[in-house]
């Protein structure tokens, strides 16, 4: 199971502030679609507008990315720059 | 509104414009003469992106009225380089990275340039001096100072 | 896999950058130098106040104005209900935007755009604007971070409630939301400490500076076609914003880039270019507009001023036990400052078991903020840097010891949550460690002062094309604006991979129209990501030059390899032919199926984190509190440099307009919320003479994930001077400064309070 | 849109008729490094500018009863770069070549540094202490004022309708004088100064100071010339109790403002300290003269 860890705000929102969470998905479009089926309406909070870092490698859109059952996927604020 | 015909030297070469009293020289160079290497930055004397040298002097082509050109030789950036030969300045600049994103390079040149030719061996704490007037927000002056020292000690070399 | 440093024959030397002739000799073409027949000049009035409804406007007198051709207000751009929508990397709230670039109901900042007018010539347009009549609801305004927070502040947004609290608010609130990162558990932490130092810094807002003020032409011709010539750090982003701003299609608008001059950030927005294009659009002749310095300073974003509290604990080996920070930034009129990324990078350079960080996100009545160089996170590593060297000073640790202990690795997990890969902060405090600075001895009221500093680096989309010319050189085409050098970096890349001389390749900055979409110059992505755009590019077109080869000795392409810039048949057996040169075989390419060109679309993800450690050195006089800044030091992990000349650049600049942050620049305000200071006479940035030499030091620790090692550069460097400065006064004079700027008058106050402390 | 005039007369009487004939509406064009950004800030509006750069006594610098006579359109540069001057007014050098960047520099006239009125402007300070004089020509003729005359207000002077400001005259050199010039700012450059010390001084041959003069910019609505800064040196021998008294002095004498560029605090306690800096190189500059 891939270890997932939500930001703090969408835990308040969505998860009953359950920030760290166990995903079973081959990838990242898949594990999108079981947090969602988990969570009704967090599936589309994690689609746009955040980074993503799986194995600490920060993605801006992860969508086709692999999981490994020992992954472990950040959700964090979008990464803008100067 | 009547505008005033001037009759001035830029770059060597006779040249007349018309321009209304509060026209800058900066205004007339870029506007009426298509002479764009000169920038404006601040158009209150306080980046120097628009130097120019008037008879003979290093000034801000901002602070100058068009008018007060009737008469007087201008040089600018676009006079510098003899043809296509760079003048030193211009060719240690590019050897050294001096400039990043550009917009103050036609500045500095014109006015290490007027350095150089009253000060062929200038310190570093004087080259910083003359400079404190062109403002550039990419470089940390480290390579231009060193561009106009290295370009100072070619010259007297040569 | 990075390739073997010995391999490389370009990257890591210095050519001469290929835009360079251009620019030392005037002849670049920059946002105002472009022009175009029968072109208007646009003008934009801005209000007066901080804070104030608008009742009416009056446009009749401006449009009166012999030679004024168009005017329009907020009411002529399409109202956007949909807030946000993802273009680009980040997310954008165009409603917001669209009231930023004209005001609807409120004006929210001095300096707030309410009106534009186009006229044949600049004076009759600013006669227009004077003769525009605005009349005003003046409002209680707010400019203060902590004052906007308060219970009974003026509100900004009715419809804000402050997202991240529990339970939802019901009642408006200038904080937009709370954010909050942790690991572990501080409390426990702190309790394991034996020296706990907590300290409240306050930082100003400042601008980026750039010395070129924003300025475009457009054009829209009867079918609604339009271009845009502009400078800019994105012309995709101007596209994208322009065409969401007026509601139309981005087929319908071309965007070409001019020569930026400066950006740093605050160009990765748009100010004028939806007002040229509805001026255009309204009197149908091409539209000029060029921002005054004033109008830079008081209507473009400068970067957040900020509060922030800092508590970090430490064993007295120097072990951080927990560290903690509350950082509360101000976004400007709209939501929207970088206070998240500042919560994650303040603690990212150490490993620490218990570590949070609270962020607030609160709207003032100043100008929207916008990205400056490593957004949010010089602010974060001011307070973080200064507590640590408060208590590397009470520990009696030096303070590269205090940091070495405490420094991230490769599989450390970083203080936003995800462990690192491969990075290099240990090998800069190594460097300082061994660099000559150290050694040199501090004299009566002088001081040295280090800090370190941290920036993700992001790739994203990047496109770029490779063509080779009919004589064997070469073209690369790359989307994004040449900032600082790019372009020389992006010839040395394809170089690199063609095996041909620098000189023969030209790398070209192409229109909206001319190439693939391509996310902004900005996030230090452009060397990393376009630049790996290009090597994939390069290599697709090594891999046609083998194909045309093999088809030109009527051999299989896999028995053809191409080494030092030439086809070779991989072994005698496959045959005995004479090597073939790129213009040998560009020479025949119509025989064996014509132009030769190869293209990348990527979105590079793998950006390599980057960490700098600066050492400063100052010289305070007691008498009258000015800093004068000695010697410095700027050391990175760049991963690998492909033209180390502007790889420094980017060190050397990135440490002076942190030094300007430090000690002058500031955005001051007056009682009434009217910007003091919105020229360069006033707004203080560094001159030539207050600066040293500044020691730029390249430790390459090369990134895994691009094919020659390359981290992003451009923003570390502004990230540790605001502490680095700080902390040099603190050791110089005993006094430490928790609020910057450390302008002489604050600073001399603070050293006459200890004397007369020390007098009683 | 009103048209604005121009003239570049070549002689004084040429231009008191066109500044008298334009009533208030017209203004003196010099260096222009301040009318410029005036007028670009909608602060003036001229209906005239008159130019009066080619006019040959503003330009010109001749040696004058032992002194010097300067024009009033002398740029900062032109009076550095004179043979002679700089090393007979130190302290008056410095000042003018403080006053902004080397392309400031070569076009901020002496004169109009005097005629805008700043507070804070270098020269101004530096030439009372120097105890200058000006020549200013008007409808009724020429008439002679002191330096300190001239500043009213914050871009106020006492100039009449019709007058302009044609030259100065510097003193001689009284042997066993010296001054010199301190102003503080935030930068090493291209600030206006928050505080401007001016002292020339004068001591007899057992080293006791005969006279003084003190002036201070940036710590009033105009540069005041300090008298009890002067009598805190005259009688001593200008030893750290004198020294001391004249800091104390000039920190008595400030009557600054809060703004942007410095607090009222900070301009008090600088000025003293500048005063103090500033005689004690211009006691060295007299030992040596």
């Amino acid at each position: 199971m891939a270890q997932v860890v939500l930001s703090y705000e969408l835990a308040q929102q969505y998860t009953g502030g359950q920030t760290h969470l166990e995903v079973d998905a081959k990838d990242f479009r898949a594990l999108v679609k079981a947090l969602d089926g988990r969570y009704p309406g967090l599936g589309p909070e994690l689609g746009v507008g955040l980074a993503v870092a799986i194995d600490g490698e920060i993605f801006q859109e992860p969508f086709l990315e692999p999981i490994q059952p020992s992954s472990e996927v950040y959700f964090l604020p979008a990464i803008e720059g100067g | 509104m009547a505008k005033h015909h001037i009759t001035t030297t830029i770059n060597g070469e006779p040249t007349e414009f018309l321009c209304e009293s509060q026209q800058t020289l900066l205004d007339v160079l870029r506007d009426e003469l298509q002479l764009t290497g000169s920038k404006e930055g601040c158009a209150s004397g306080d980046c120097g992106a628009c130097s120019v040298m008037l008879n003979g002097r290093l000034v801000c082509s901002c602070l100058v009225l068009g008018i007060e050109a009737e008469g007087a030789s201008v040089e600018t950036i676009e006079g510098v380089a003899d043809g296509d030969r760079l003048h030193p300045l211009q060719q240690k600049f590019l050897e050294e990275a001096a400039l990043q994103c550009g917009i103050c390079t036609p500045g500095f040149i014109v006015a290490a340039k007027a350095l150089l030719e009253r000060n062929s061996n200038p310190t570093e704490t004087e080259v910083r001096y003359w400079l404190a007037g062109n403002l550039c927000r990419c470089t940390g002056y480290d390579k231009i100072v060193r561009a106009v020292l290295d370009t100072a000690a070619e010259m007297r070399g040569a | 896999m990075a390739e073997e440093a010995p391999k490389l024959r370009v990257v890591g030397t210095r050519p001469i950058r290929p835009d360079g002739v251009d620019k030392v000799t005037g002849r670049a073409t920059f946002g105002a130098d472009f022009t175009l027949p029968g072109m208007l000049f646009g003008k934009v009035s801005h209000s007066p106040y901080a804070h104030a409804r608008i009742r009416s406007i009056d446009t009749s007198r401006a449009a009166a104005v012999p030679g004024v051709k168009a005017v329009i207000t907020g009411s002529d751009l399409p109202e956007i209900t949909r807030e946000e929508a993802f273009v680009g990397e980040a997310p954008m709230n165009f409603r917001d935007l669209s009231q930023n670039v004209l005001a609807r109901d409120k004006v929210l900042y001095d300096g707030h755009a309410v009106a534009a007018v186009c006229a044949s010539s600049v004076a009759a347009a600013e006669e227009a604007i004077s003769l525009i009549d605005v009349s005003y609801e003046v409002l209680p305004h707010v400019v203060e971070v902590r004052d906007a927070m308060a219970e009974d502040a003026p509100i900004l947004h009715e419809h804000i409630r402050t997202k991240g609290v529990d339970p939802k608010p019901e009642t408006p609130s200038n904080v937009v939301s709370r954010v909050e990162f942790a690991l572990g558990d501080v409390e426990a932490g702190f309790r394991q400490a034996d020296t706990v130092v907590e300290r409240e810094f306050t930082t100003q807002a400042v601008h980026q500076g750039y010395i070129e003020p924003h300025a475009c032409v457009a054009s829209i011709s009867p079918d609604g076609m339009a271009t845009v010539w502009c400078s800019s750090q994105g012309q995709f982003m101007v596209r994208a914003y322009c065409a969401k701003l007026l509601g139309t299609e981005i087929s319908r608008i071309r965007v070409i880039p001019a020569e930026i001059g400066g950006g740093f950030g605050g160009k990765t927005v748009v100010y004028l270019e939806p007002l040229a294009l509805a001026l255009a659009k309204k009197s149908g002749r091409p539209v000029k507009m060029v921002m005054t310095r004033e109008e830079v300073f008081r209507a473009t974003g400068p970067t957040s001023s900020a509060v922030l509290r800092v508590k970090v604990g430490a064993k007295s080996s120097g072990a951080i036990t927990a560290a903690e920070m509350t950082l509360m930034y101000g976004a400007g009129a709209f939501p929207g400052s970088p206070v998240q990324l500042g919560c994650m990078t303040g603690f990212a350079p150490y490993d620490l078991e218990n570590v949070k960080a609270v962020g607030y996100d609160v709207v003032l009545n100043r100008p929207k903020a916008a990205a400056y160089r490593a957004p949010g996170a010089p602010m974060a590593a001011f307070g973080v840097e200064a507590v640590l060297d408060e208590l590397a000073e009470t520990l009696g640790i030096e303070p590269l010891e205090l940091r070495a202990k405490n420094a991230a690795k490769e599989g450390t997990k970083a203080a936003y949550g995800p462990k690192f890969r491969r990075i290099g902060y240990r090998e800069t405090l190594e460097a300082a460690k061994s660099h000559s600075h150290l050694q040199v001895p501090l004299g009566p009221n002088q001081g040295r002062g280090i800090a370190s500093g941290f920036w993700f680096n992001i790739g994203g989309q990047s496109s770029a094309a490779v063509h080779v010319n009919e004589d064997g050189t070469v073209l690369v085409v790359s989307p994004n604006p040449d900032i600082g050098g790019s372009r020389a970096s992006m010839a040395i890349m394809a170089a690199e991979v063609l095996g041909v001389e620098v000189e023969k390749v030209k790398p070209i900055v192409a229109d909206t129209a001319s190439i693939a979409y391509s996310d902004l110059t900005g996030g230090s992505r452009v060397t990393f990501a376009v630049g790996m755009a290009v090597v994939q590019a390069a290599r697709d077109v090594v891999e046609q030059l083998r194909a045309r080869a093999a088809k030109l000795w009527d051999i299989e392409p896999d028995a053809v390899v191409w080494d030092g810039g030439e086809a070779r048949p991989s072994s005698s057996n496959a045959g005995d032919f004479s090597p073939l040169s790129l213009a040998d075989i560009a020479a025949k390419a119509a025989r064996t199926g014509g132009p030769i060109s190869g293209k990348a679309n990527i979105n590079a993800s793998g950006a390599g984190p980057g960490f700098g450690t600066h050492i400063c050195d100052v010289e305070v006089d007691p008498e009258t509190g000015r800093v004068t800044v000695l010697r410095y030091t700027a050391i990175q992990d760049v991963g690998r440099a492909i033209h180390p000349s502007y790889v420094e650049g980017q060190l050397q600049g990135g440490a002076a307009q942190g030094i300007g942050w430090a000690l002058n620049e500031e955005y001051i305000y007056d009682d009434s919320g009217r910007l003091q200071n919105p020229g360069f006479l006033d707004y203080r940035v560094p001159v030539a003479s207050d600066l040293p030499m500044i020691d730029a030091v390249l430790v390459e620790v090369p990134n895994p994930t691009h094919p020659y090692g390359v981290r992003g550069v451009g923003e570390v460097p502004i990230v540790p001077p605001l502490a680095a400065v700080a902390n040099a006064v603190g050791r110089a004079t005993g006094v430490r400064c928790f609020d910057l700027p450390i302008s002489p008058p604050r600073l001399l106050h603070a050293l006459e309070e200890r004397r007369s402390e020390a007098a009683d | 849109m009103k048209q604005i005039r121009f003239a570049a007369p070549t002689s004084v009487e040429e231009a008191v008729r066109l500044l008298v004939d334009a009533g208030g509406a017209a203004h003196v064009l010099a260096g222009g490094t301040d009318l410029l950004v005036q007028m670009r800030s909608g602060l003036r509006r001229p209906d005239l500018i008159v130019d009066v750069k080619r006019i040959p006594e503003l330009r010109a610098i001749a040696q004058e009863d032992g002194g010097w006579r300067i024009g009033a359109a002398v740029a900062g540069a032109e009076f550095n770069e004179h043979p002679d001057l700089p090393a007979v007014w130190p302290g008056v050098a410095e000042a003018f070549d403080l006053i902004g960047s080397t392309q400031i520099q070569g076009r901020a006239s002496l004169g109009g540094n005097l005629c805008n009125a700043s507070p804070a402007a270098d020269s101004v300070p530096a030439m009372m202490a120097a105890g200058a004089t000006c020549r200013i020509a008007g409808p009724g003729g020429a008439r002679e004022a002191n330096i300190e005359e001239i500043c009213t207000g914050p871009g106020q002077t006492s100039l009449a309708q019709g007058e302009f400001l044609v030259s100065f005259h510097l003193p001689a050199r009284a042997v066993g004088s010296g001054d010199a010039y301190l102003r503080f700012i935030p930068r090493t450059e291209m600030d206006i100064a928050v505080v401007g010390a001016g002292v020339n001084l004068t001591v007899d041959g057992d080293g006791q100071c005969t006279s003084a003069r003190v002036a201070l910019g940036a710590v009033a609505p105009t540069a005041l010339l300090v008298q009890e800064c002067a009598e805190a040196l005259i009688g001593t021998k200008l030893d750290d109790r004198a020294m001391g008294a004249l800091a104390a002095a000039a920190s008595a004498a400030c009557r600054p403002i809060d703004d942007k560029r410095g607090t009222v605090e900070f301009r008090t306690k600088v000025a003293g300290v500048l005063a103090r800096r500033a005689a004690a190189i211009a006691l060295e500059r007299a030992r040596s003269n």
